[in-house]
């Protein structure tokens, strides 16, 4: 069944043109129209994952492809696989969660929700694109809308966050062009199609220019993770974002990074990447202890959990790393399997628990609070028990309470991590006590102690932050209590793709 | 014997005593002379590579009537704009033309 | 011979002349008008332009002058910007009495014509007249608000840059004629193979000055910020465009057909990088929207100068360095036509050509700011919009000849440029309107802004249709 | 010394020492006036290349039009009143050394590189066979010239007229 | 044909000389008187105001400027009429386009009252 | 010829056409200026001194060369002297094209140079920079608005009569002086040509007309235009200039149109004056008859009408050379 794909990628931009159409002072009519298509595409992303044929999940299913620009090798090619369609999955719910929860914007709705909705068209298409360069114009499309959500309706210090944000990412962007390009320019015929090229591998051949191109993608992926140097645009993005910024950016936006790794580079440069996976399993560690650090340190919600989240991507890339180290010999193949599964496990589960974190910080900020500072707040969870409830089940999802999500992905990863690079996983574990710490103490603050006189009046979640919240509450516990059929989805497409690293 | 390169090296040393002109001076008027004195420094040079480099066609001195044409334009053009901003800051001295920075 | 052949150059000589004398004839109330017929009259050159691409290349009147699909490409892209240029002219004069309005309307029209004969001159000297008649036009257009001190002021700086540089260009073409002994680019070529280095170098290094000027290559740029400040906003937009485009097709017509590549080679590249680190850095600080674009105009010079590097670098495979230069003027036509078009259109609603006035024009004019928005992201090269595919050829053409770094410095480049690209749509959004009060472009500044923008988005979604234009316009015609 | 050569050293003599006063004379009016014996020497020096034409065309334009148009704008302007004020810029040992290195490379290169030191023998009537090119390969050069300077006519024009509301 | 310049040059150094010959008389002949007021720039009689050098209409500026576009012109018809005979109708119809385009150019002055001394 | 001859040739020759421009043309002129503008005005004219005023001239010349040359006080001393010398050195150029007659040996002319009428009309070209320069030079109000008008009077004029000499250029296939003579040998132009010949006259006549001639007594206006400073012998350099000049213009006039020196019976150089005088007396008919023009007139006159006549002349000379006669 072609064309699914196509659904699932265009039905936002479609929406968005609907939206177009739509006087500015119907807001409410702005907002249905937007959540409606935000739901049809979710229901389209789902069956399209309903398509998908899981015994075969490690390879593309549902496959368009149609010349784009043929005279220089580009084509409109899009496919998924256990790889990419959860993260597909993923977006659409955040999406529409985060539509619905933007129900209290007030400010220039019509922006908002057509941003909202091309925004989710670049990062769908990212995850589906099998083009590089496709891959590359979705990539690039998705960070427009996303400076103009945190540009204008941010934080106090939104301009600067918003240009932090842009300027980094493109820069990094403008760096994988060059590698893009370097490979294009080595493959004979020449040609931006992705599978093509991983069957090619044109650079197999060529390590210093090999090198060379890793150094571009690297630079591109690792700003959006964010890797360890790269991540200061993070925590300014992050927390002057709108709450639904907050969640795309973190449930969403920082997974195109280390699915870049995964999708492309692993495959396409697995010498060059094994040259520099301890590098990378480096910085990944030093982020993830690093962030932890940092976010122990932070007065700010908001700001404590993007800290958070340079830790959990810390995680993520050393389990994307061990499989690149591994990725060649027999010996690891599967401890790069487990890595590798893991990594991508968490890369959703991150994307849920940080969501809903957001979400919660949002409520909180946006709501009658007013204040995201942790020090302000106390003994939450007599006043608002579903919030409080919402919130320590995130955070300890997120601290890798066994049972829920975050634990199964992390765990993985360590697994796989150690055997290949024992020593860094070791440290990096000391990461995770951090987090601990850090999550614990925020529930302590927040949640219990004295009342602060201040919230006497606070209102618990209301009917539609519930229903917000409910799903992303649903899937930590369900993929946490029962992770089978996605593990091995996930296991089939990374199995394939280190498959053909070997 | 006068040689080519005799007709080269006075057409380079009123082509830099034209540029200095050029360069240096502040008055409009004075610039554009400095302007005048290159492009007859090119001219000697076409003139000369005709008639030692290219005899037979005439495009050495076809050039250079070109050229005396597009000078004589140019004049008049030139003059023109300085008249025009003479109207307006009282100056023909280019340095005093400074509504925007240089 | 056939008239086929020299058609758009006929026509348009008609047509300016014939606009002339409707503008001697048509009383001050009759000069849109004027501006009709040219506009007319422009569109209808499109046809014989595009016929000529298909024709085999051939040389005319002794070799003086090429008919090849090069020639053909940058007649289309002189045209193109020519319409452009004369309705956001039009929009510009609309209610502003005096100002030589019919005349400025006749004398862009014969800039088209010189443009369109500058891409195809295959003579030193026709070469040269064409230069300095597509200076004296621009010259004249520079000047022509007389009413406005900064008019005059940018008339006679970009008066005296231009006839200095294209005297040094002169005597650089004397050298050449002296070397050759001929002035027909194409018999040039192979004499000059044979003559020193030293001489080429130099003749050449004489040569880049005239045509550096024109296109704002550092260090000819100097020019630049002031008359791109003082001019009226549509003659600057033609300069940014329509100028720059000729005199890149001149340059890459006079460095591959008559100069044998060489150590000027380098000069070139890094020139090319210096340019286009220097546009940016000061770009970076600008107050004035039309300075910013001026110096954002030399950072744009800077990056196509990598295509005509590439192309000399490796003559055999000259492809993708020309079609990388071609593909990008095409899009930079429509995209820095339409930027200027924007700052007619907000000279008029704001009264103000500082970036920092232009708060709330998101709310005040919606079509204008997203017309710009899509400019900026272009300009800065953020697909889906023309220039992405541009800097992406040309990047890819600097890669091919060996010349990564200067595509690195190209891409460390854009990114800086990011920044005060993007400024400008923050000031449009992202700030609190002080006076939301909405205002019209009025209809033909809308239709203007709607082509140009669609131009840029079409050619960035769908640029395969041009990517072939260019790729046959690339084959420039060699003897 | 052929009289060829007296006469060059002469006109060579004459045109360098006019242009250096044009390049040089505080006096705006001196460095006007003495681009005429600048520019009948180089006249001379076409004469010497059996450039008749030419030099016939540059007393005629040069001299006798161009000059007049810089003497007349010259006297509408500041004219003589500019002796007090300072004639150079800030730049100009910046631009002397430039105008020095870029003659000391064209000397240079002049010198050095091999041409054709032989005359050849032009076409006996020039005017003649000027005419011949201009009207047969020439042409586009011919009617492109009628072009330039009608547009030149009406730029200049269009800039020097006042304006009516003025 | 060198011979012929020749001939001019010494015409021009002889000519020279014979002009500047009066001035040769001037000084054996001429009186000297060392009236002051004689120096006096010449101004029908009273005391001469201001400075001479002040600015006069554009107007002049306008009429030299049409000139050296038609002196130019008139450059292109030397070596035309020369050879005109020699060539046929095509090169009648050329040199036709050619005046007819600066025709236009004193058509524009004329219209734009370029021509009129006001 | 060894090389000394030619120049000894060269050096005779000058002087013979100085000496003979400052007598014929300069000193007889005045006088029969004089004569003539008595002759109209129903006066005699000098009569004092010699036989019949003849030789007022000579003592006027005599008068001014004891005269003191001064110098105003704030003059441009340089540009003042060397306007002095420019304006007659160039009018007296344009005597080297000017065929007066002919011989055994060949034509009567100091140099047949085969661009001649351009290098006529260059050369008299000069002559406005040099009036430029008088009147700047001068510092005087009077005298540079006389050389401004002077000058914008004679660029307007030079036009027509540069359209004039591409006619006859055209007609004679050449632009030597002396084949355009030979060219008249069975047809003189002024027939094919009548409207050049008025339009060359009207233009020559405006063109040597750029002072009032009763200036040399300096009785109608007190100011001389640009040479108002010019005392003495430099004076009558600028009025030698002028009778050159006019004279010049006059004898083209006869080598153009009136067959040059050609002519029955009479020795050729006989015919030439006979012609040159008939012409020089038309002159200054018409300037003592007609009304003096003003400067707006002059310059409309120049621009509206001769100029467009010239052009319309020459291009039907032009159809009935290169499409008519083929």
């Amino acid at each position: 069944m072609t064309g699914v794909l196509s659904l699932v990628l265009w039905l936002p931009a479609a929406g968005a043109l609907v939206l177009l159409a739509v006087p500015r002072e119907r807001v409410a009519a702005l907002r249905v129209t937007a959540l409606a298509v935000a739901l049809l595409d979710l229901a389209a992303a789902v069956a399209a994952g309903a398509w998908i044929d899981p015994a075969r999940a490690g390879t593309l299913q549902l496959v368009e492809r149609v010349p784009w620009i043929p005279s220089i090798g580009i084509s409109y090619h899009l496919g998924a696989d256990g790889l990419s369609l959860p993260l597909v999955v993923l977006t659409a719910l955040l999406v529409v969660l985060c539509v619905a929860y933007s129900w209290r914007v007030e400010t220039r709705v019509k922006d908002y929700m057509i941003l909202l909705l091309l925004l989710h068209t670049g990062l769908i298409g990212v995850f589906l694109a099998q083009d590089l360069f496709l891959f590359y114009v979705f990539w690039e499309v998705s960070l427009v809308p996303m400076y103009f959500l945190i540009g204008i309706w941010g934080g106090p210090r939104r301009g600067y966050a918003a240009m932090k944000f842009f300027l980094y990412t493109l820069a990094g962007s403008l760096a994988m062009l060059l590698a893009i390009l370097v490979v294009y320019l080595h493959a004979t015929p020449r040609t931006f199609d992705l599978v093509e090229l991983v069957a090619r591998r044109p650079l197999a051949q060529n390590l210093p220019l090999a090198v060379l191109a890793f150094w571009g993608f690297f630079l591109g992926f690792g700003v959006k993770v964010p890797l360890f140097p790269f991540h200061t645009w993070l925590p300014d993005a992050y927390a002057e974002a709108p709450t639904a910024g907050s969640v795309l950016l973190a449930g969403v936006l920082s997974k195109l990074g280390a699915y870049g790794f995964i999708r492309i580079v692993l495959p396409l440069l697995p010498d060059a990447f094994r040259q520099f996976a301890g590098l990378t399993a480096v910085l990944a560690v030093i982020g993830a202890v690093y962030g932890g650090f940092v976010a122990l340190a932070q007065t700010d919600f908001k700001r404590m959990i993007a800290y958070s989240s340079v830790g959990h991507l810390g995680y993520v890339m050393l389990g994307v790393a061990a499989a690149a180290a591994a990725g060649g010999g027999a010996a690891l193949g599967d401890a790069a399997g487990k890595a590798l599964t893991g990594a991508t496990l968490q890369m959703l589960a991150h994307g849920i628990i940080t969501g809903a974190l957001f979400l919660v910080a949002g409520v909180l900020a946006d709501g009658q609070a007013r204040t995201g500072n942790l020090t302000e707040f106390g003994g939450l969870w007599a006043r608002v028990p579903v919030l409080s409830g919402v919130a320590v089940l995130a955070m300890l999802a997120s601290l890798g309470l066994p049972g829920l999500m975050g634990f199964v992905a992390e765990f993985l990863i360590f697994l796989g991590a150690y055997q290949v690079f024992p020593a860094l996983t070791v440290l990096a574990l000391v990461g995770v006590v951090l987090t601990v710490a850090y999550f614990l103490w925020a529930i302590y603050r927040l949640f219990f102690g004295p009342l602060n006189a201040r919230w006497a009046a606070l209102p618990d979640l209301d009917g539609r932050e519930r229903w917000v919240l409910a799903p992303l509450c649903g899937v930590m516990v369900v993929v946490g209590m029962y992770p089978g059929p996605l593990v091995a989805m996930i296991n089939a497409a990374v199995t394939n793709i280190l498959g053909l690293v070997r | 014997m006068i040689t080519l390169t005799h007709y080269l090296v006075v057409s380079a040393l009123v082509f830099g005593l034209g540029l200095y002109a050029a360069l240096s001076r502040r008055n409009a008027v004075a610039m554009l002379m400095g302007i005048e004195l290159m492009l007859n420094a090119a001219n000697i040079n076409l003139v000369a590579f005709n008639k030692y480099g290219a005899p037979g066609a005439m495009q050495g001195q076809i050039f250079a009537l070109i050229v005396i044409t597009l000078a004589a334009c140019e004049a008049a053009v030139g003059l023109a704009l300085i008249l025009a901003a003479y109207r307006r800051f009282e100056t023909t001295y280019v340095d005093d033309l400074n509504l925007m920075r240089w | 011979m056939d008239l086929r052949l020299i058609a758009p150059e006929l026509w348009l000589g008609v047509l300016s002349l014939g606009l002339l004398i409707v503008e001697l004839l048509t009383g001050p109330d009759g000069k849109r008008l004027v501006g009709w017929i040219g506009v007319i009259g422009l569109v209808l050159a499109l046809a014989p332009s595009w016929a000529l691409l298909g024709e085999p290349p051939r040389l005319l009147f002794a070799g003086a002058y090429a008919v090849d699909a090069f020639a053909a490409f940058f007649k289309l892209v002189a045209v193109l910007s020519g319409i452009l240029v004369l309705l956001a002219a039009m929009a510009f004069f609309r209610g502003r009495p005096g100002g030589h309005e019919g005349e400025v309307y006749t004398l862009i029209v014969f800039m088209v014509l010189g443009l369109v004969a500058m891409a195809a001159s295959a003579d030193l000297i026709l070469l040269f007249l064409v230069i300095e008649f597509v200076s004296l036009v621009s010259y004249v257009l520079a000047g022509s608000l007389k009413a406005d001190a900064k008019s005059s002021e940018a008339g006679v700086k970009y008066f005296f840059f231009g006839a200095v540089a294209s005297a040094i260009m002169l005597y650089g073409f004397s050298y050449l004629y002296g070397a050759g002994g001929t002035t027909n680019l194409y018999r040039l070529g192979p004499r000059l193979a044979s003559f020193p280095e030293p001489f080429v170098v130099v003749a050449a290094a004489l040569v880049l000055a005239g045509l550096g000027f024109k296109i704002s290559l550092v260090p000819f740029h100097q020019w630049t910020p002031d008359v791109y400040e003082g001019a009226p906003a549509p003659v600057t937009a033609f300069l940014s465009v329509g100028s720059k485009a000729a005199a890149f097709a001149a340059l890459a017509r006079v460095l591959y057909v008559a100069l044998p590549p060489g150590a000027w080679v380098p000069v070139l590249a890094a020139l090319a990088a210096v340019t286009m680190s220097v546009g940016n850095l000061l770009a970076l600080s600008q107050q004035n929207i039309k300075r910013m674009l001026a110096y954002s105009s030399i950072a744009q010079a800077g990056y196509m100068m990598i295509g005509v590097v590439a192309l000399t670098a490796s003559p055999t495979q000259v492809g993708s360095g020309i079609a990388a230069v071609l593909y990008y003027l095409l899009a930079y036509v429509f995209t820095n036509a339409g930027a200027f078009a924007v700052v007619v259109a907000a000279e008029r609603l704001l009264g103000s050509d500082t970036i920092a006035d232009y708060v709330g024009f998101g709310r005040r004019a919606p079509l204008a700011a997203f017309a710009m928005t899509v400019f900026m992201l272009s300009l800065t090269g953020i697909p889906p919009t023309a220039l992405f595919w541009g800097k992406l050829s040309l990047f890819g053409a600097a890669l091919q000849s060996g010349l990564a770094w200067l595509a690195i410095v190209g891409i460390l480049n854009s990114a800086a440029s990011l920044y005060y690209y993007l400024g400008v749509v923050r000031v449009m959004y992202a700030q609190a309107p002080v006076d939301a009060v909405p205002a019209s472009e009025g209809a033909l500044m809308r239709v203007l802004l709607v082509v140009a923008a669609g131009a840029t988005l079409v050619l960035g979604i769908y640029p395969e249709p041009f990517v072939r234009l260019v790729q046959r316009a690339s084959l420039l015609l060699r003897v | 010394m052929t009289g060829e050569a007296i006469a060059f050293y002469v006109l060579a003599a004459i045109t360098l020492a006019a242009g250096a006063v044009v390049a040089t004379s505080p006096n705006l009016m001196h460095s006007a006036v003495a681009l005429i014996p600048a520019l009948l020497g180089v006249t001379g020096l076409y004469v010497l290349l059996n450039a008749e034409f030419v030099a016939g065309i540059q007393v005629l334009i040069y001299a006798g039009g161009i000059t007049v148009l810089i003497l007349f704008v010259i006297m509408l302007t500041e004219g003589g009143t500019g002796l007090r004020i300072r004639q150079r810029n800030e730049q100009a040992a910046i631009a002397a050394a430039v105008a020095a290195a870029t003659v000391a490379l064209l000397i240079a290169v002049a010198g050095r590189t091999p041409w054709a030191h032989e005359p050849g023998a032009l076409p006996s009537y020039t005017p003649g066979a000027i005419g011949q090119s201009f009207l047969g390969p020439n042409l586009p050069l011919f009617e492109g010239t009628s072009v330039v300077l009608l547009v030149a006519l009406v730029g200049a024009l269009l800039i020097a007229r006042k304006e009516t509301g003025e | 044909m060198l011979l012929d310049w020749g001939y001019v040059a010494i015409f021009v150094i002889v000519g020279a000389g014979m002009v500047s010959l009066p001035f040769a008389i001037i000084a054996l002949l001429s009186p000297r008187s060392s009236f002051p007021h004689k120096l006096d720039t010449y101004e029908s009689g009273v005391e001469p105001v201001g400075q001479a050098w002040s600015q006069f209409n554009v107007r002049y500026y306008m009429f030299s400027l049409i000139f050296v576009v038609f002196d130019v012109e008139i450059i292109y018809l030397y070596p035309w009429a020369v050879v005109a005979r020699s060539l046929g109708a095509s090169a009648f119809y050329s040199i036709l386009v050619f005046l007819a385009i600066l025709v236009l150019g004193l058509a524009y002055a004329w219209r734009k009252g370029a021509l009129e001394w006001s | 010829m060894p090389w000394y001859v030619e120049v000894l040739r060269a050096v005779a020759g000058t002087i013979i056409i100085f000496s003979g421009v400052a007598i014929v043309a300069a000193m007889f002129g005045v006088l029969l200026e004089r004569k003539v503008s008595g002759w109209i005005q129903s006066r005699i004219g000098p009569t004092h001194v010699g036989p019949r005023g003849l030789l007022q001239t000579v003592a006027d010349t005599i008068k001014l060369l004891q005269k003191e040359h001064i110098v105003p006080r704030n003059a441009d001393a340089l540009i003042f002297a060397s306007a002095v010398v420019l304006v007659p050195l160039a009018a007296l150029l344009d005597y080297v094209v000017l065929p007066f007659g002919t011989t055994r040996w060949g034509p009567l002319i100091f140099r047949d140079l085969n661009i001649g009428v351009l290098y006529f009309a260059a050369t008299s070209s000069l002559i406005v920079v040099g009036i430029l320069m008088a009147g700047w030079g001068s510092n005087n109000k009077y005298a540079l608005l006389g050389g401004l008008r002077s000058a914008a009077q004679m660029v307007s004029y030079e036009i027509p009569i540069g359209l004039v000499l591409i006619t006859i250029a055209l007609l004679a296939g050449s632009l030597s002086t002396v084949t355009i003579v030979t060219m008249q040998a069975h047809l003189w132009f002024i027939v094919t040509q009548p409207i050049s010949f008025l339009i060359f006259l009207a233009a020559a006549t405006a063109e040597v007309n750029r002072t009032p001639f009763d200036l040399v007594e300096a009785e109608s206006e007190l100011v001389a235009g640009y040479f108002s400073e010019y005392t003495g012998m430099r004076f009558a350099l600028f009025q030698l200039g002028e009778y050159a000049e006019m004279f010049a213009m006059a004898a083209l006039a006869v080598t153009l149109f009136l067959g040059g020196w050609r002519g029955p019976v009479l020795p050729s150089v006989v015919w030439f004056l006979i012609k040159l005088y008939a012409l020089v007396f038309v002159f200054m008919w018409v300037r003592w008859t007609f009304p003096r023009f003003r400067v707006d007139q002059l310059l409309n006159f120049s621009w509206k009408v001769l100029i467009p006549l010239a052009l319309l002349n020459l291009v039907g000379t032009a159809y009935v050379v290169m499409v008519v006669q083929r």
